[in-house]
Parts: C-alpha cells; structure tokens; sequence
C-alpha cells in the first residue's frame, strides 16, 4: 500500500459553542485526486483552515508524511509543501502578478537581511533564480505577459489562474483548492478540469479539492469524502457518491426546479 | 514590461555623481559658501528625510499606523547624547572625556548607529504586541508608547528630566577642531544616503516585500511561507532604528534636547510627511520630508498665521493628490507611465 | 412592460465595457443573462441598480427605462426604497460586523413606512427562514463567521426582505451546494409566481438559468449576441457550445 | 552707504504660536512700543547719529529645534546686531548656544535656568534666577506666615522652569523648617486641568501652606479647585510665572488675597515703569505682564549698549561691541530694577513680592 | 484613608465621564468610517468655545444665570457644534471618501482640520486664555469628609444619560445599524434603500454634538479656554475609547472610566510625577493582554 501524503485522524473542532468539526477520518495517498464535497457549512474549508494551520484543531491529529503538524503556524505548514487557495480570491491585489508569484520563495530564501543590504553574491544569485523560476512558471501558465499587471485590475478568471499559480509557485506536492470552479463560466470551468488534471501531471501533486460543481468532481476525483453537519456521511468513488441515498438527500438533491 | 529588469547593476556613474556632489557641498558648506543658517536647513530636512522614509516602512510598505515614530527619535537622541557626553565631553557621568577628540570623527558615527540599535530594541518591545495586535489598536500602542517613553525621560533626572540635556556639541567641535571641515552637515548627508540606499535595497528585495504582503492580505501571506511575525520584527526595529538614528543626528545638530522636542507632535509630522509623500513609495518620503521642511521654514514669516496656512495647503494638495505625491509608486515608475502615455499621445 | 434597455453603452473609466446593449423585461417574468467571465454581465446589473462610482461603471450613452421612466437620473436607495428593484450583488457584500438578524432587520429600511410593517417583516423573516433552515440556526452569529454558501443565503434573504417586486441576482448559485441551489430557484420561482416578482438572474451556470428563465439573453465582451425563449437558446448551437459544455 | 547702514537690526526670537503664545505676545507689544517710542525720538541716537530700529520678529512655535532655527536665521540670515529672547529656558539654552557660536549678543526677557548663560559671554538675561526667586519666596513667607511650618507644592513636571523653582523652595524652606517640614511634593503635566487628587492630598496632609511655581492658567484652575476641595483660607504663594493680566480674571477672583515673587509690580508703580504700562494698557488694553516688561527692560539694554559701544558699520565688531557694553553695563535703570551683569551675564537684582489686591491689582508689598 | 478613597472614587468618575463623552463622539465616527476623527478634540474645544461666547451672550441679556440659560447654552451649542462637525465632513472627508482612498489620508486630513482648527482660533481669537461664566450656582455639599459639587454630580448624570441614548440609536434602531453596517461595506448599503450620506452627515452631527455636551460641562467644571485645551484630552479620549473596543459604544464609554481611574488612583497611591507614565503602561498592558480592547472583537476574517 502506498504512504499516505496525508492522514487526519478523528478531527474534532469547535468555534466557541459552535460543533463545526467532530470525528473527521480521512487519508490521501500521494498523487491522488481526491473531493470534498458536503452542503454548505458543513464545515469543509473549516477542515482545509484546521490543515494549513489556521486553527489549532480542538481534538485529533493532523498528520504529513506521517509527521504530526497540529501546532504549526501556517508558514510551516507551507514550507512543508503544502499550497492551497481560497475560496474567494486572496491574491496580494496590488503588487505584481511577478511580485506575488515570488514572494512564495520566501521558506527558502537563503540569504539574509544582511545580504540584502550589501546585495552580496549570494543575494543577487538567488534573486536571479527566483525571477527566473518564477518567469518560468508563469511562462508554463501563459501568464508572463501579464507579469507586471496588479492582479486588482484582472478578470476573475484570470485571477483564478493567478492564485493556482501562485499556490504552485510554492513547488508542493499537495495543493488544496477550495471551490477553484466558483464563478467560473461553464465553459471555462470545464477548461479548468483539464487544466487541473494536466498540472497534476505536470508537477505530480496530490491534490485535494472542495468543490460545489459535481462535473469537476466527479471527472476529476478518483475518491471523495463528503461532510455534513461536521461529520463523515459517506466516501467512495465518484460512482458510489453519485447513488448514494444519504448523499442525494443531503447534498445532491433531485436536480430538478 | 520595462521594470522587470529594474534591479539590474546601477552604473557607476551613479555613484561617482553622488560622491561626487556630496565632497563639493561639503566644501561649500566648509568655506563658509553655504551659510550656517542654509546648512541647517538643509541638515533638518536631512534629518527629516530620515524620519519620514523611515516611517514609511510601518505606515507605508507594512500599512500598520505606527503614530509613536517620534518614541524611537528620542531613544537614540538620548543614548547617542549621554554617549557623546560621555565620550568627548566633561560631563556627571564618567568625569573627564573618555576619549581625546582626535579620534572623535571615528566614534562619532559609531555613537549615532549606537543610538539607532537602542531605538531598535524599542521597537521590538513595540512590534511583539504587533504579532497579535492590528490597525487601530496597534496605533493606540505605539502612541502610549510615545507618551510613556516621553513621560519616561521627563522623570529620569540623571539625563535632565524636563530640563533636558545639553552639551552635545561638543562632540562636533571635537571633530571640527581636528579637522575643519563642516562634520555635522557631511555626517547628515552619508546617514542620509545609507537610509535611503538601506530601504530600497530591502524593499526591493523579495524578503522585504514580505513585509508588503502584511499590507495587502497577512492570511495569504502566511500560506505563502511568509513568517509575518518575523517581517513585523523587522519592519519595527528597521524603522524604529533609522529613527534611531535621525534622533542622534538631530541632537548633536541642536545640542540640546529635551522630552517635549519628541513629543505627539512630532510624530504627526512625521505621519504628515509619510501620507504627504505616498503610503509606500521612498521618493514620496524624500521629496515629502524636502517640501514639508522648506514650507515650515519659508511660512515663519506669517508667525501665528504659519500653521493656518500649512494645514491648509496639506489638504487642499490631498484633495488634488488623494494618494499623496507619488501614490505608492516610486520616482521611475512614474516616468516610465509617463514616457508610456507621451509614446501613446504621439500614436494618436 | 417594466424594464426597457436602450442601447445602454457602461465604461469603466476610459474603457468601455458594455458597447450599446438592448433589452427588456415584461411584468411578472423571469429573465437570465448569460455570458463569459468578463463579458460584462455584472456591470450590466450594476448599471441598472445606479450603483455609485467608484464601484459602479459610468453610463456613457442609452437609457434605461422602469415602467416607461427614465430612471438614469435616480438614486440607487430610492429605487429600493421604492420597492423599484432590489439587487444580490456579485460578492455577497453582506455586512460581516452585524448577526444574521440584523443583517436581514437592516434591509426592511424601505417598509418603515409601511403601515403594517411589523406584520410584513415577520412574514417575510419567515420566508427567509423557512427558505434557509440554516439562517435560522446561525441567526446570532456575526455574517464575517459564516461559510461562504451561508453568506450567499444571507445575501438572498436579504434582498427578500426589502420587498421589492423586481429582484436582480448575480450569480446567486455561486459557492452553493447543488440541492440548495435547486431549493433556491423552486423557492425564487415559487415568489415569482405567488407574488408575482420579477427577476433577473445573472449566472454562470447557463444550464441552471435557463432552466429557470422563461427568457434569456447572451452577452459576449459587452454585446448582446443571441436572445429567445430558454429552449430556443439551449437549443441554439452556438450557445450549447459555448455556455453549456458540448 | 545709503539707507541699509541708517537702519539698525534688532531680532525677536519668541514663542507666538505653542502653548503659550501669551508670552509671544507681551513680547512683540513690548517691542512695539519701544517701536512707537523710538519713532516719536526721531530714531535711536548713537554718538550723535540717527538710526532706524528695525525688529525682526520670529515665531520659535515654543519648540526648541524651532528656537535654533530661528536663532540661526536672526544672526546669519537677517544680520541682526542683536537678539532678544527667546523667553523659557528650554529654548533660550540651546538659542543661547547658537548665538554664542556666532558671537551675537542675546539677551532672554525671563529664562531663569542658569545653564541658559553659564559659559556664554554673548548671552545674557535680564529676569532674576530661579536659584535667587525660591529662596526669597521661602524667606517672605517666614516673615509673612509665620505659624506656616507646614508646606506643600505642586509644580508643572512637564515644564523645567516650575519643577526648578518647586525643587528649589523645597530644598530652602527644608533648610529653614527642618526636615518633613514639606509635607507635599505633588506634581501635574502640562496639559491636565483637572488637580483633584494632587489637592485632596495636600490637605489630608495637612499644609499650612501651598506654594504654586505655575504659570497662571494652571494657577487660576488650580486655586478655585483647591477651594472646592476645602483648602478654607490657609495662605497660598506663587512666583513670577503668575504675574498676568489674565490672571485676575481666569480664576474669577480667587487668587485675590494672596501672594507672589516677581519682578516687578504693576500697581502703584512710578516713574518709567508706570509711563510703560499706561502706554501699553491704551494699546493693547490690559495691564502688561512681566514678560512684556522684561522685554521692553531687554530691548533697552541692547540699545543702551549700541550707544555706549556705537556703530563701525562692521557687524561683527558691533557684536563685539554691543557685548562688552552690556557686560560692563553699570545700574541699567529698568523699568523692572537697576541692573549690573555679572560674569554670567546674570542681572544682580532683588525680586519683589507682590500682593494681588481686591481691586485685582499687583500691588507692591516689599523687595527681597 | 477611606474618605481619600472615597473622595479619589468620586473625582475618577467625575473626570472619566469628560473622557467618556469626547470618546464617545470618537467611537461614533469611527464606527462608521472606520475613521480616527483626530479633529474631534478639536470640536471639543470649538464646542468650548461656542458655548462660551453663547453663555456670555446670555447672560449679559438674562441677567443671572440658572437653569433656563443652561439649558437654552446646551440646545444652542450642540446645534452650532454639530453644523461645524458636519460642515467639517463635507468639505474636508467626503470629497476624499468620494475618490474612495486608504482611510489613513483622511486620518491625515482629520489631523490638519484640527491644526487649522487650533491655530485659526488662536490667530482670530488672540492669545488670551477666556474665563467660561459661571452659569449655575456652584452648590458645595459634604457628606462627611468627601465633598462634591452639583456640577460634578451633573456630569457624572450627562455622561450615563448620553451614554444610554447613543447605546438606543446604535443598537435598536435600523438607522444605528446602518451606522455600523457602513463602516464594514459601504457599497451594499444603497442596496437596502438608505441613503450612506445621509446616515454619515448624521453620525458626524450626532458625534459633534456629543462633543458640544462635553464642552460646556468641561467649560463649566474648569473653566480657563485655551486653543490647545482639546487637543491632549483628545488624544487620551481616542487611547480610552480604543482599550474599551474602539467601535463599540459600550467599549468607549467603559474606556473613559478607565482611564479616568487609572490616572486619578495612580496618582493617588503613587508620586504624582509618574501619574502618565504609570497610567500609559496600564493601558499599553490592558491592550497586550487584551489586543482588541474589552467589548471590541478582532475583525476575524473567515478564510
Ligand atoms: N471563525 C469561525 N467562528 C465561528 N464559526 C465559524 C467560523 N468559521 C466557520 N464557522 C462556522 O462553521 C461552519 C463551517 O464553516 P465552513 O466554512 O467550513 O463551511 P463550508 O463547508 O466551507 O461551507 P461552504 O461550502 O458554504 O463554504 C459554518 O456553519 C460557519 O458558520
Ligand atoms: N472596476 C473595474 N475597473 C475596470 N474594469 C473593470 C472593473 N470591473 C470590471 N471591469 C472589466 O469590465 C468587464 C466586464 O466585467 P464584469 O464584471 O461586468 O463581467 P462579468 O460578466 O460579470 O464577469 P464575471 O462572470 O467574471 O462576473 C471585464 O473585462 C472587466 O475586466
Ligand atoms: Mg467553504
Ligand atoms: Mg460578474
């Protein structure tokens, strides 16, 4: 069997008095597409905050590569390889598209503030690296034209692709996308599955996604785990999700106004 | 495109000018060509330069509201002073002078940086409530932190309380009188260039923009394995030392000083200065602190009228400029945008 | 007819971004605007909800016509407090510091006129509540501390309230879960038909919409291309190309 | 040649804007009528030549950076021959300074400090010191309360010239009461208005005697305040900081009755002194404080001191000049005392004790 | 000891109902615009002195004071203050709020119309401190030891009357929502049918007037005007009102007793010459110990 890139152990968490999370199992082997879907606040980006260390979870572990990361401040997390992004937009929205391409390098600088000040050799060569890394990705997402444009006078599609770059400006090998369909036009977001799955190709990611619109799910995740109320109700492939009673009556619905 | 290659290696020549202008202006100003009275002014909008571009690190690239900025100012005034007393002058701390005022040209820079950590290290104390605190609250911090480090000294009667402390001069006589060139106004103009080269090599750096991204979205930030804690660290004490510094210039350039030169008053100059010139642009800072100072110094003619009028002209210029000066651009970018519109018009 | 566009040209700035579209909407209907990211669907609303600059584009040229009036010169808050329309903007924008409650309380503004208006607002708040269970259940909670589905809800909800019998959404099925989604419409429908409110729905989700419009009109980088009844559009190749994915 | 020559340069470093702008103010008048005074003689008379005053008025904002600033323009910008002011110590030290590195001649109406002119042959002053005032305070008060064993004084932290003075009375009237014989020691910033518990304590500690170095808008809240919190009747004294027309009327009367050292006394004055305040009171339509009275004294001397030392047309010689002349300067008749300099530049004159009358009037009670 | 503490008691509430009241029109503002009115010190002081040249006015026609010129001062006041508050607003804020820039250049503007404020009385008024009239009768009371005045139980009651008024608008009514809403999304606000200027020319009047309540009692209680008067009370106000949860009325208004505490018991129990030091490192404390003051909440965005 292969390692798990990720495994969250009876994850438990409350807001005050508020049960958003209890007993959440679930485990995502490296190079996997996996889904989280469930009904609105049921608690799904609570889960993606408690992993990339926004919240201290109340009870349960967190487990990467088998490492356990509860107590970590995000920036750890992230330095793991862990990237993400958010369910409404949150890119640096003026400073450069370049600029928030780069500033994901920061976990390994590798020089100091001394050397800033003194542009040493060390400094100078890894800005070159990183301008050029950075070009590059940019490159790969047909984006580098845009480099020096604020992200504030971009349309939303495009500012989507920023923020995935972005995420994968970080070089991780999971990434967690949370509704990165959102207001997308049907057309392009059925641009994005192909879009999603060939970066997952491209820099073999894990990746883990909450999303409301069932193609990109049910094309993209070979496993997906749904929540309601704060718990597990079922997980399964897309077939099995897709006729599962408590899902349909749940989640899904009948699909009909 | 254009600025993407921005930080590439800025030719020598620049250099060479620059050293070049300061060696003539301080022979003006050494042969008496520049006179006192124009050299002071050109030392306070020094000073003022860096008090400005200084807190432009916390108000304008981090985006906090610091309004305690003079706090800091008066830590290395106070520390570079009782050193310099200490060092070249007869004073109640060690007696006699510690060192012979040859070497004073040699300590001298060594005092002020000196002043400039202290100030560091109170910004630290400032920046770790930053870690949990922000906007207004962070504001209300550092302006307690203004009252209390000014209320501090005024009971601290070793270094004078509210009578303040004097003798500092003595330190650039020491200097002149070794060699008789106009010490005060070189060391101004060399503290000045390393501010100014300082800040923009950081910021321009991708471990300073760090500190941008707190300004735009700290929760990105953190997922982009920015540690904003650290950033915060050293956008404090980077700002609170430059001010640091600018304090012990200003009191060896009076002589005096006394809590009430440091007081809320003073920081809202320096707030005045940083929004005057643009949240985050260096040059906005720069020409910011040169028009501020000049109109302070061109307006004494209308006595009591003086502080009618500025206030006055500040806002009708926000009204025109709502951004400041230079928005959060810095000099080139905005020549560049022109040199496009021009290259447009010519199109058309 | 209630709404006439004539030939409205929108800039934002010097660009402009809605070159002179024509449309119109009878009494009582159901109409969808559908288009691509960017094709200008958004400021089209804003435009008709007289949003002020700088979040709003400017009307270059046209006009907009309520129940045969020109209404360029009127101020958004009059139109609602004229029950003239209500608008779910792009983004939710609903006010994060005040609970739920006074979130919804805060949009009967426009009934405090109203004779009976404790009564009208207690139905109302019912609707809403009855429409999403799970308003009910965060009813103390501060908007911010809500999941992006809830805040979409709350969005809702609270151009309910204002009373308005035109009603504008855009892109209200955004971020929420496919059987909400379904409720909403049927509920959004079943307004429509009791108490005969007319809507205009703007989504990306061109199946859905149609489904839910009786009419639709598609909009492409600021130009109204095609326009019909919803089956003569989810018939139209074009459209089924473009919009609905094969 | 020509008319630049005819016209002599004085410049006015003082304080018009800040927190108190009222001491500006009686400077500049002062000026003014020496101006007015100047204008009816025809222009000041030096060894038989006429001159045109000219006084070059500056704005130091109370802000000692200012003060320099303004310092420095005075001598090296306007060329002045000569500069009066500025007034407080925490701008007329480091103004002092400048102009004794440019070897120009100031003299400060009332910056009491003696730092001001210690080591500064250019500088002088023309009021009485701190180290003078607080004892002689100490000593009326022996003489006028003599059942007073019992002290308290609440002194302006912020402010270097109240916490001298206070420090100064506590030390003497301790030498001349015994020890704990200062029962309060109670301070206050700048700003406050309100003293309820500086007050509450100085009576639960029972003084005989509250003694207030305060500027009088402090003292005119302070008093009446002190009154309310049942200070009854027991005797007050201030210093030459109360000495204003305002005062009188900002505390409503309450500080009638009571006591403090100063310079001068307005009422009942004679001679040059009453000619000054008659003049002033038409102009500006109040009785001039000491500070304007210091003024006009400070002003006097320098132009008795370019008469002695007369014009070369050279402005460092009169410099020069102008210094020595004020330095060897033998009982300048003032309107505020006969003064002779001392090595300091420091004035030997006695400060006088006034009493604020019914009629609300600074009335002479005697001389220490 | 007791009767000390007692009297201190009194003084502190008496003193932080002056701190609670310019903190009040503070937190109104800002909880709206999420704008530090730095000016509204200087409003005070206007307010101050409007009163002033009313009261005198008054009386000179009324020949003795009373309740009835009070009264009459009090209307006249708060009605001028608040034309001066909203007048400030349209000229100087509205145009910048119009172009939609960073709120800290309002700030700045705030501060400048404060300046101007200050140092225009100054140049137009002269430099003479005025000597506020006596409008009513000052009764001495004693009960035991502790001494009051009428006019301190006067603003103790103002302080609480206002207080509860404010707490109604902003909290019940659709109108004081609205106040709050603005400050967290301005551009929905039209979408619920009100009006954002006028809800924001109401809010700087409602504020400018609080000041004018606040002035005259000061002006009564300690009553030498000087130009610079509101500015440090200002500040302070500003410090009291964000450890109480800058925003929050309920957090102002406890900020002002705060603060009027700390300073009247520190430097009742310690020398008096560390009265601000101690009283600042309180209050920095209180804020490090607590970040967003005691009734505010940290703007905690959902991610
Ligand atoms: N910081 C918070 N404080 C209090 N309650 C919170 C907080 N964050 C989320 N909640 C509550 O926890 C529940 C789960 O929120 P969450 O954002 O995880 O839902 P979700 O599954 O992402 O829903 P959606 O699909 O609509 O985004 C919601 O009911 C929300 O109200
Ligand atoms: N504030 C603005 N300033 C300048 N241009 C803008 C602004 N807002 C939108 N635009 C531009 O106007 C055009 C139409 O934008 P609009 O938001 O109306 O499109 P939309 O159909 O709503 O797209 P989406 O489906 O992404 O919401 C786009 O090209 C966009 O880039
Ligand atoms: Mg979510
Ligand atoms: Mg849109």
């Amino acid at each position: 069997m292969m390692e798990n890139h990720l495994e969250i152990k009876s994850l438990t968490h409350r807001f005050g008095g508020l049960q958003a999370l209890t007993d959440i199992n679930l485990s995502l082997e490296r190079g996997q597409i996996v889904g989280l879907i469930g009904p609105n606040g049921a608690g799904k980006t609570t889960v993606f905050n408690l992993v990339s260390g926004f919240y201290i979870p109340s009870e349960g572990d967190i487990l990467v590569h088998g490492k356990r990361i509860n107590a970590k401040k995000p920036h750890e997390i992230a330095a793991m390889k862990i990237g993400r992004t958010f369910q409404n937009i949150r890119l640096w929205s003026e400073m450069t598209v370049l600029d928030n391409i780069r500033i994901s390098q920061h976990y390994c600088l590798g020089y100091g503030v001394l050397d800033a000040f003194l542009h040493t050799k060390k400094y100078k060569k890894r800005e070159e690296e990183i301008k050029k890394s950075s070009m590059e990705l940019l490159e790969v997402f047909k984006l580098a034209d845009l480099a020096m444009e604020y992200p504030k006078n971009l349309p939303y599609g495009i500012q989507r692709r920023v923020e995935i770059a972005r995420a994968l400006s970080l070089q991780p090998d999971l990434l967690m996308l949370d509704e990165p369909a959102a207001g997308l036009s049907t057309a392009d977001t059925i641009e994005l599955i192909d879009y999603i799955r060939w970066i997952h190709d491209k820099f073999n990611l894990t990746i883990w996604m909450i999303e409301h619109q069932m193609e990109v799910i049910m094309t993209l995740c070979e496993k997906i785990t749904v929540i309601d109320f704060g718990k597990e109700i079922a997980s399964g492939s897309p077939a099995e999700i897709k006729s599962n009673p408590k899902v349909i009556n749940a989640y899904l619905g009948d699909g009909t106004i | 495109m254009q600025q993407l290659n921005s930080n590439t290696k800025k030719p020598l020549t620049i250099i060479i000018v620059i050293i070049a202008a300061m060696v003539l202006l301080t022979a003006l100003a050494s042969f008496g060509v520049l006179n006192p009275y124009v050299q002071s002014v050109l030392i306070s909008v020094g000073i003022n330069i860096i008090f400005a571009s200084s807190l432009n690190i916390v108000n304008g690239y981090m985006g906090e509201f610091s309004c305690g900025h003079a706090g800091f100012m008066a830590v290395g005034a106070y520390v570079s002073s009782v050193l310099s007393l200490i060092c070249f002058n007869e004073n109640k701390f060690t007696g006699s002078a510690l060192f012979p005022p040859q070497v004073s040209f040699i300590i001298f820079p060594v005092i002020v940086l000196i002043g400039g950590i202290a100030a560091a290290i109170m910004g630290l104390i400032i920046a770790i409530p930053s870690f949990k605190t922000r906007d207004d609250y962070l504001a209300i911090i550092t302006l307690a932190a203004n009252y209390i480090i000014v209320t501090a000294i005024n009971n601290l009667e070793p270094i004078g309380g509210s009578r303040g402390l004097m003798g500092m001069k003595g330190t650039i006589f020491a200097m002149t009188d070794t060699i008789p060139i106009a010490w005060m106004f070189l060391w101004v103009m060399i503290f000045v260039l390393v501010c100014i080269v300082a800040i923009r090599r950081l910021m321009g750096s991708v471990l300073g923009k760090g500190i941008s991204t707190i300004r735009y979205d700290e929760i990105s930030a953190e997922i982009m394995s920015v540690n904003t804690n650290k950033m915060k660290l050293l956008a404090f004490m980077f700002s609170s030392g430059l001010a640091g510094i600018g304090g012990a210039l200003f009191a060896h350039q009076l002589g005096f000083i006394n809590p009430a030169s440091f007081n809320i008053m003073k920081s809202t100059e320096g707030m005045v200065m940083v929004y005057l010139g643009g949240m985050g642009s260096l040059t906005g800072s720069v020409f910011a602190a040169i028009l501020f100072t000049f109109l302070l110094e061109a307006m004494r003619p209308l006595q009591i009228f003086k502080w009618v009028v500025i206030p006055l002209l500040l806002i009708l210029l926000m009204q025109f400029r709502p951004e400041g000066l230079m928005g959060n651009k810095e000099l080139p970018q905005l020549i560049d945008k022109f040199k496009a519109r021009k290259a447009n018009k010519g199109r058309q | 007819m209630l709404l006439e566009v004539k030939d409205l040209k929108v800039s934002y700035g010097n660009i402009e971004v809605l070159h002179g579209i024509s449309f119109n909407i009878d009494k009582g209907e159901i109409v969808t605007l559908i288009g691509a990211n960017g094709a200008g669907k958004t400021s089209t609303l804003a435009s008709l909800a007289r949003l002020p600059r700088p979040e709003a584009p400017v009307v270059t040229g046209g006009d907009i016509l309520y129940e045969g009036l020109s209404m360029l010169k009127t101020e958004p808050h009059t139109l609602v407090q004229r029950h003239m329309m209500a608008l779910v903007p792009e983004g939710r924008h609903i006010f994060g510091n005040l609970t739920v409650e006074e979130n919804l309380k805060i949009a009967t503004y426009p009934n405090r006129k109203e004779v009976n208006k404790a009564v009208i607002n207690a139905e109302t708040v019912e609707m809403v509540y009855s429409l999403f269970p799970r308003l009910e259940e965060r009813r103390k909670q501060r908007g911010e501390l809500l999941s992006g589905g809830e805040q979409q809800m709350l969005a809702v909800g609270r151009a309910l309230m204002t009373g308005s019998n035109f009603i504008m959404l855009d892109e209200p099925s955004m971020g929420l879960a496919p059987k909400l989604m379904y409720e909403m419409f049927r509920a959004l429908r079943q307004l429509n038909q009791i108490k005969h409110i007319t809507i205009l729905v703007v989504e990306q989700n061109a199946k859905v919409a149609l489904e839910f419009a009786s009419r639709g009109y598609v909009l492409k980088t600021g130009e109204i291309i095609v326009q019909g009844s919803s089956d003569e559009l989810a018939a139209n190749p074009d459209v089924k190309k473009a919009y609905l994915g094969g | 040649g020509g008319g630049s020559d005819q016209t002599i340069k004085i410049g006015l470093n003082i304080p018009l804007t800040g927190d108190s702008p009222k001491v500006g103010e009686g400077a500049k008048y002062a000026s003014e009528i020496v101006q007015k005074e100047l204008e009816a003689a025809g222009g000041l008379d030096v060894k038989g030549k006429k001159y045109k005053v000219q006084f070059v008025i500056v704005d130091n904002e109370l802000k000692a950076d200012s003060a320099v600033q303004a310092a420095l323009r005075l001598v090296v910008q306007d060329q002045v021959l000569a500069v009066m002011g500025p007034c407080g110590s925490g701008r007329a030290i480091p103004a002092g300074q400048v102009n004794n590195e440019n070897r120009t001649p100031m003299v400060s109406p009332w910056a009491t400090n003696p730092a001001v002119t210690l080591n500064r042959p250019y500088v002088f002053r023309a009021c009485i010191l701190d180290p003078v005032q607080a004892p002689a305070a100490v000593n009326f008060a022996g003489s006028q309360f003599p059942q007073a064993k019992k002290t308290a004084i609440l002194y302006n932290l912020d402010d270097d010239y109240s916490k001298t003075l206070a420090e100064l009375f506590r030390d003497s009237w301790t030498k001349s009461n015994g020890s704990g014989s200062v029962v309060a020691f109670e301070s206050f910033g700048q700003k406050d208005q309100d003293f309820s518990v500086q007050l509450t304590r100085i009576i639960n500690a029972g003084a005989d005697l509250l003694y207030l170095p305060d500027y009088y808008n402090h003292v005119a809240l302070i008093i009446p305040q002190a009154k309310d919190l049942g200070w009854g009747n027991k005797p007050i004294l201030g210093s030459d900081s109360w000495g204003s027309a305002d005062l009188v009327s900002l505390s409503n009367g309450a500080v009638k009755g009571y006591y403090f050292t100063t310079h001068y006394a307005a009422a009942g004055a004679v001679g040059a002194t009453k000619a000054f305040i008659d003049k002033y009171k038409a102009a500006y339509g109040y009785t001039p404080d000491d500070v304007a009275a210091l003024s006009y004294d400070s002003i006097h001397i320098i132009l008795q001191a370019i008469q002695t030392a007369g014009i070369t047309g050279n402005l460092q010689t009169d410099r020069d000049g102008i210094k020595n002349a004020i330095a060897t300067m033998k009982n300048f008749d003032g309107i505020t005392g006969k003064m002779t300099f001392d090595a300091n530049g420091d004035p030997e004159k006695p400060a006088v004790v006034v009493r604020v009358n019914d009629a609300g009037e600074f009335e002479y009670v005697t001389s220490m | 000891m007791l009767a000390t503490i007692l009297q201190n008691i009194f003084n502190a509430l008496q003193w932080g109902s002056f701190y609670s009241m310019i903190a009040l029109g503070y937190c109104l503002v800002y909880g709206v615009l999420r704008l530090i009115n730095f000016a509204h010190g200087d409003i005070f002081m206007t307010a101050c002195y409007i009163a002033f040249f009313i009261a005198s006015a008054l009386l000179s026609t009324f020949v003795s004071g009373g309740s009835v010129v009070f009264v009459a001062t009090l209307i006249l006041t708060m009605i001028a203050t608040a034309l001066v508050g909203v007048t400030i607003e349209r000229v100087a804020y509205r145009p910048l709020r119009k172009k939609g820039v960073n709120r800290l250049y309002v700030v700045i503007t705030a501060l400048m119309v404060g300046f101007i404020l200050e140092n225009g009385n100054l140049a137009f008024l002269g430099a003479s401190s005025r000597r506020f009239p006596d409008i009513l009768q000052k009764e001495l009371w004693n009960f035991g030891p502790v001494t009051l005045t009428n006019l301190k139980v006067l603003v103790i009651v103002a302080a609480f009357v206002v207080f509860g008024v404010l707490q109604f608008i902003v909290k019940k009514t659709v109108f004081g929502m609205s106040m709050r809403a603005i400050s967290y999304d301005k551009f929905a606000i039209p979408l619920m049918g009100i009006p954002v200027n006028r809800v924001i020319t109401f809010t700087f009047a409602l504020g400018s007037s609080l000041a004018a309540v606040a002035g005259i009692l000061f002006g009564m209680s300690y009553p030498v005007l000087d130009p610079y008067m509101g500015m440090t009370i200002g500040w302070k106000a500003f410090i009291a009102a964000v450890v109480g949860g800058i925003g929050e009325i309920s957090g102002a208004f406890l900020g002002g007793f705060i603060l009027g505490f700390i300073e009247i018991f520190i430097a009742a129990f310690f020398p008096s010459s560390f009265k601000d030091l101690v009283s600042f490192v309180i209050l920095l404390i209180i804020l490090v110990i607590k970040p967003t003051g005691f009734f505010g909440f940290a703007k905690s965005t959902k991610i």
